[in-house]
């Protein structure tokens, strides 16, 4: 899982931190600070793959079962969505804002910023917690308890949906947006370096690659769920 | 990153979040409006949208200043649509389905 | 083997500037990590080896007599998953590729010292959940852990043994990550893309395949391991699923993941063959881009697995037309070797032997490939033991052949002791016999139509001698591996100390000591020459200079 | 069909034999005549771009033959003939059971007769299997919850291996089998034997217990399709799309028949699922077939079937 690897990628910018000078096997900072930004964005393109290929099995089965996924979808809280859309949209604008008081040295902006987008990042995962509270209150869980029946068709009347392919649809939400939670919780922790760092003043206008590549993990974090919103809440939804 | 440029790009974040949030705002209302197949291409187009100016603006490709980053960008998107577009040359042509 | 040049006091290397486990445990250095990758990735290998030996002597009769059909099936499991994830992947780029591409860039480290070192701990936190899992019960689903076989039917550890193949895939991803951006940011001043060696390049193509594949690997593991514990139905027909699908996202990491194995492989050879005959290589910029080539085509052919699985003829279509484009780049680096050669001066040390061994196998290899892509004849020998004989041609004639000959073109750096030259050829000669006796009467037995994975077959007693031949080599080919390990321990304490360039060999990493210092090079290396230089190593001295015999 | 593969193997056992040839004669040679010797320096030569052209497009070409071949034989391989018989293959672990169209049913044996095209209807009941006659040079793997199609024409009367080729568990190499080839005379003769009665009519019955019959009634007044005629003729869907009712489309619409449910009509059919066994659906879909004439006039074809047709007459006039 990526958490191995983000733990790692933050003790390396906390260790850059605590030698400001250059890493010994680096030859000048711009050479390390390129190294990171490239290594932060080969690591998001796996990502993308990562995701991809729950992507793919998302799309054959919504192509297979488009009814079933429409019925599913309908049941998710559309309005949660797309508050939880709204907040990550906040949060990537605190993340811009962090990297831009970091290169001009606003040490209070840059602290106040991360601050406010762990905020975010907590209130989306309190929304997500409660839409899930919902499902499973309603046994919309994938298992033994899962039931789905006579949930109509939107489009069809007097049609129901299968509850076996219902199933597949809420497998395939609760670990999209399960490993995008997660990410999003690794993307906190970062966050508290980042802040921690921040506070003991560890970053310069010369010195704050951590800020940037973290501020790329979470915009990526962010990408991922503009994407997932339509493609899980918004399948059929007129009335 | 490139280098720091003189003119505040405050006004520019401040502007791409409100085209995000318009955005947001407007894929959730489409989405009640019944437009057949135009529903999931409109939401997806302004998903994309969102997505690119995200990736333009605040992870800043647009002033990056090498070509690496948009090459890797470009990369994870190709192989990506080579996953999705080769799988559903299987499924498409199925006669069964 | 060249007088070693008298060196009254040993100088500080990477290998006695510290003692102690500590030392190597905490090592940031990329070439103490890479040994540690070599002790941990030989421990694995000897137990596959093992696991196939006792598939070869279960097959020496028709009858199922050695072990139970559950014992067999969990033996060819165990044997695939360990050789596949914790042999082949992880061998020539977490030993030599990270031993070498630092030096070979002109580089002190890799770019994230510390990633390399949690890339070993994460091999190695997936190795002890595979020995775990093995210990414990194993797996007898099939490397290929096919659906819903392994979701819903299969009662042993496959989730365990996901997951361990999910770390262990982590630690390729960072490993790959590692050189990219490495072959990116850290070449010397004048290293030149084009004056690259081609194992930088072929390292570069295999991580952007570990990179791009292996997280479609993970995901799927993820998908597999929830369907089973929550009976989910995504891959499972019983609730709606497709087990075809599992089948196009196995595949599209574990065909590339070919690649992973034989690309590094082709780049040592490479090296090696311009080495041994004095020769710079023959149309770099070809066999440079076709290492590019291979990694991206790779990504197209996956399905040609699945030609028999249910797949809409028009995909075969596509998808075996896409595998004859792959073939076209492997091609062309087989013409460059083998042109390479042409007006050489060749040498025939021990690593030359199992290049020749590589390019005669991966030949073979290559070209029954042709025959498992044409879709017609796919249908009939798909699944057989013809499939098995081509992929150990590729995976063990090729990738093992190259790791060998590497190991031994590089020991004296690596190491800075020479090996028993005598030993090392009949090694290698033990070893090209072997496999070929192993795996050449396969061919037949696979066109015959003996499947893959029976461990009894007293119902076709005729495939009997074929058998016996292959089992007969699989002991020959086992003395081949056990040679090379024990003299190489031998020469760490009785070898003649290795000078820095025993082959009067081109590439940074022979312009440093051996073994080379912690940081590699004593000063930044400036390079002003271009790739494989042998006109002007071969030139300067009116005599010749005393290459290595 | 087996030696159509076999001369395409030949084909290709020539063409990268003398690929094999022409590198090792090059690597043997080179290596003798440059080897090493005092004095002699390796001559540099920095490559060839016309010599690149010239050995990536020779194979390329050479490739685009076997390509072409490989993919003609595949298409026959995978294309039934229409006036196949038929015979409805269930796999488990480990065992393959058979029912002939005529009602036979056999274990881990198959009996055909020489010179008559079998088609085989392949599904399985848990994990998958794989159907493979090394001597037919057939191979298709049998899936849960949907039919594979396998076809072969016996030219020799003996007994052949039929294997599992798909590992499928614990005594996945105990799922061997026999086909035995028969001369017609002989198979006639077996066939006598303790026949149960054609799987159609065995389907009939399922029909009439599972009541089917009361919805989809031979006339217009069902509230459910009329089934007579539907098999290979293409069927209006509720969402607009056109699909040829194949045996698959029956089993989904068995199965799952909410699906692709076929226009004006109303969603009240239940599932299937569970309720019937793999035979029974086998059983069903042969009953179903049996309702449409048994040989659909060439001309009313429709388009789908149109290549098939031409494939079919083009293997006809060949000599097996």
């Amino acid at each position: 899982m990526p958490d191995s690897f983000a733990a790692g990628f933050s003790q390396d910018a906390h260790t850059e931190a605590h030698n400001p000078a250059l890493l010994h096997h680096f030859a000048q900072p711009q050479q390390q600070r390129d190294a990171a930004s490239l290594g932060m964005w080969v690591f998001l393109a796996t990502e993308v793959m990562f995701f991809g290929g729950m992507f793919c099995a998302y799309l054959i089965y919504r192509l297979w079962y488009f009814g079933d996924f429409a019925a599913a979808s309908k049941t998710l809280n559309a309005g949660l969505g797309a508050t939880n859309t709204a907040v990550l949209i906040c949060s990537s604008l605190t993340v811009v804002l962090a990297v831009w008081a970091a290169q001009t040295a606003r040490r209070t902006l840059l602290i106040a910023s991360l601050i406010l987008t762990m905020i975010l990042g907590l209130a989306f995962l309190g929304i997500k917690s409660i839409e899930y509270k919902d499902k499973f209150e309603e046994h919309h869980v994938p298992g033994a308890s899962f039931s789905f029946d006579r949930e109509p068709i939107p489009g069809h009347p007097g049609q129901y949906a299968n509850p076996r392919h219902a199933q597949i649809f809420f497998s395939l939400y609760f670990i999209m947006t399960g490993l995008h939670a997660l990410h999003m919780i690794i993307g906190l922790g970062i966050f508290l370096w980042l802040l921690i760092m921040a506070w003991q003043g560890r970053f310069t206008p010369e010195y704050h690659t951590p800020v940037e590549i973290g501020g790329l993990y979470w915009h990526f974090v962010d990408i991922i769920w503009i994407y997932l919103f339509p493609l899980l809440y918004l399948i059929d939804r007129h009335p | 990153m490139s280098a720091p440029s003189k003119s505040s790009p405050l006004k520019m974040y401040f502007s791409i979040w409100v085209a995000l949030l318009v955005g947001t705002y407007v894929t959730y209302r489409v989405a009640s409006i019944d437009l057949q197949p135009f529903n999931a291409a409109i939401a997806l187009t302004i998903a994309t949208i969102k997505a690119t100016l995200v990736a333009l603006f605040f992870m800043h490709v647009k002033g990056a200043s090498e070509k690496l980053t948009k090459l890797v960008v470009i990369a994870a998107l190709f192989f990506l649509a080579l996953l999705l577009g080769l799988t559903m040359s299987d499924y498409a042509t199925r006669l069964w389905s | 083997m060249a007088n070693p040049l008298p060196q009254p006091v040993e100088r500080e290397n990477y290998l006695n500037k510290e003692y102690g486990v500590w030392s190597w445990l905490l090592t940031t250095d990329h070439k103490r990590i890479a040994l540690l990758y070599l002790l941990s990735i030989t421990f694995f290998f000897f137990i596959g080896g093992f696991f196939a030996l006792l598939i070869r002597l279960e097959l020496l009769t028709p009858a199922g007599d050695l072990v139970q059909a559950d014992t067999y099936n969990k033996l060819f499991t165990m044997h695939g998953m360990v050789m596949v994830f914790f042999f082949l992947i992880p061998s020539i780029p977490a030993v030599l590729g990270n031993f070498l591409v630092p030096l070979m860039v002109g580089a002190k480290d890799l770019a994230f010292p510390r990633i390399n070192l949690l890339s070993w701990y994460l091999y190695i936190i997936g190795g002890v959940m595979m020995l775990h899992c093995m210990l414990t019960g194993g797996v007898d689903t099939g490397w290929t852990f096919y659906a819903p076989f392994s979701t819903a039917f299969t009662n042993t550890k496959i989730v365990e043994a996901g997951l361990a193949i999910f770390v262990a895939g982590f630690s390729s991803i960072l490993t790959g990550l590692n050189f990219v951006v490495t072959i990116h940011r850290m070449r010397a001043p004048g290293m030149t893309w084009s004056r690259l060696p081609l194992f930088i390049w072929a390292h570069y193509a295999t991580s952007i395949i570990q990179l791009l594949g292996t997280p479609v690997i993970a995901i799927t593991i993820v998908l597999v391991a929830a369907e089973r514990t929550l009976h989910l139905g995504i891959f499972d027909p019983k609730l709606g699923g497709d087990p075809l699908l599992f089948q196009h996202l196995f595949w599209f990491y574990s065909h590339p993941a070919v690649y992973i194995m034989i690309l590094p492989a082709m780049g040592v050879v490479t090296e090696i063959i311009a080495c041994f005959s004095r020769k710079r290589i023959f149309g770099y910029h070809f066999v440079a881009l076709s290492s590019i080539a291979i990694a991206v085509f790779g990504f197209l052919v996956w399905a040609h697995h699945m030609f028999v699985a249910g797949i809409s003829i028009y995909a075969a279509l596509v998808f075996s037309f896409l595998s004859y484009a792959v073939a076209v780049p492997s091609a062309i680096k087989v013409f460059n070797w083998t042109a390479t050669l042409y007006k050489g001066s060749i040498h025939y040390d021990a690593p030359m032997l199992y290049a020749f061994g590589f390019l005669g196998l991966f030949t073979i290899g290559g070209l029954t490939g042709l025959f498992l892509a044409a879709l017609g004849i796919d249908v009939h020998v798909t699944d057989t033991y013809f499939v098995v004989a081509h992929f150990h041609y590729i995976m063990v004639g090729g990738a093992v052949m190259g790791y060998l000959g590497g190991m031994h073109f590089w020991w004296p750096k690596i190491s800075g002791r020479l090996y028993p030259e005598g030993w090392a050829r009949l090694a290698a000669l033990i070893v090209f016999i072997g496999f070929n006796l192993t795996f050449f009467p396969q061919f037949i037995l696979g066109y015959m139509g003996m499947p893959r994975r029976y461990y009894d077959y007293s119902h076709m007693p005729e495939f009997q001698v074929l058998n016996v031949l292959s089992t007969a080599g699989a002991t020959v080919l086992g003395v081949g591996y056990l040679l090379p390990m024990i003299y190489f321990l031998w020469s760490m304490r009785y070898g003649k100390p290795a000078p820095d360039n025993p082959w009067n060999a081109a590439g940074l990493e022979w312009k440093t000591t051996s073994p080379p210092p912690t940081f590699n090079f004593e000063e930044e290396p400036v390079v002003t020459w271009e790739a494989y230089n042998y006109d002007e190593l071969d030139a300067p001295h009116p005599q010749e200079v005393p290459v290595a015999r | 069909m087996a030696g159509r593969v076999d001369a395409l193997y030949i084909f290709l056992l020539i063409v990268c034999g003398m690929m094999t040839l022409l590198i090792f004669v090059c690597l043997i040679y080179f290596a003798a005549r440059y080897r090493y010797r005092p004095g002699v320096r390796a001559e540099q030569i920095e490559g060839s771009t016309p010599l690149e052209i010239v050995w990536s497009t020779i194979p390329f070409l050479v490739f685009m033959v076997i390509f072409g071949w490989g993919a003609v034989v595949y298409f026959q391989e995978r294309t039934p003939p229409r006036d196949a018989t038929e015979v409805y293959v269930v796999a488990k672990q480990w065992m393959w059971k058979l029912e002939h169209a005529e009602g036979q049913r056999e274990i881990n044996e198959l009996h055909v007769p020489v010179g008559q095209d079998v088609k085989m209807i392949m599904t399985s009941q848990d994990v998958i299997h794989s159907f493979f006659v090394p001597a037919f040079r057939i191979k298709q793997d049998v899936l849960p919850g949907r039919y594979t199609v396998a076809w072969f024409r016996a030219t020799k009367p003996g007994v052949y291996h039929l294997f599992c080729a798909e590992y499928c568990g614990t005594q996945h190499s105990g799922m061997v089998g026999d086909v035995v080839v028969m001369e017609p005379a002989q198979y006639e003769a077996w066939m006598n034997g303790g026949s149960t009665g054609p799987l159609s009519a065995t389907g009939e019955k399922v029909f009439a217990e599972l009541g089917c019959s009361t919805c989809h009634r031979a006339d217009a007044q069902g509230r459910g399709p009329n089934l007579q005629g539907v098999f290979g003729k293409p069927v209006q869907l509720e969402d607009g799309r056109t699909l040829v009712a194949d045996e698959n489309y029956i089993r989904e619409c068995i199965l799952d028949p909410g699906a692709k449910r076929v226009k004006g009509f109303q969603p009240i059919m239940p599932t299937f699922q569970g309720l019937v066994s793999e035979e029974q659906v086998n059983a069903l879909v042969a009953y179903i077939k049996s309702l449409s004439p048994a040989k659909p006039a060439a001309a009313g074809a429709d388009k789908t079937s149109a290549s098939t047709d031409a494939n079919r007459n083009s293997e006809g006039s060949q000599v097996e």
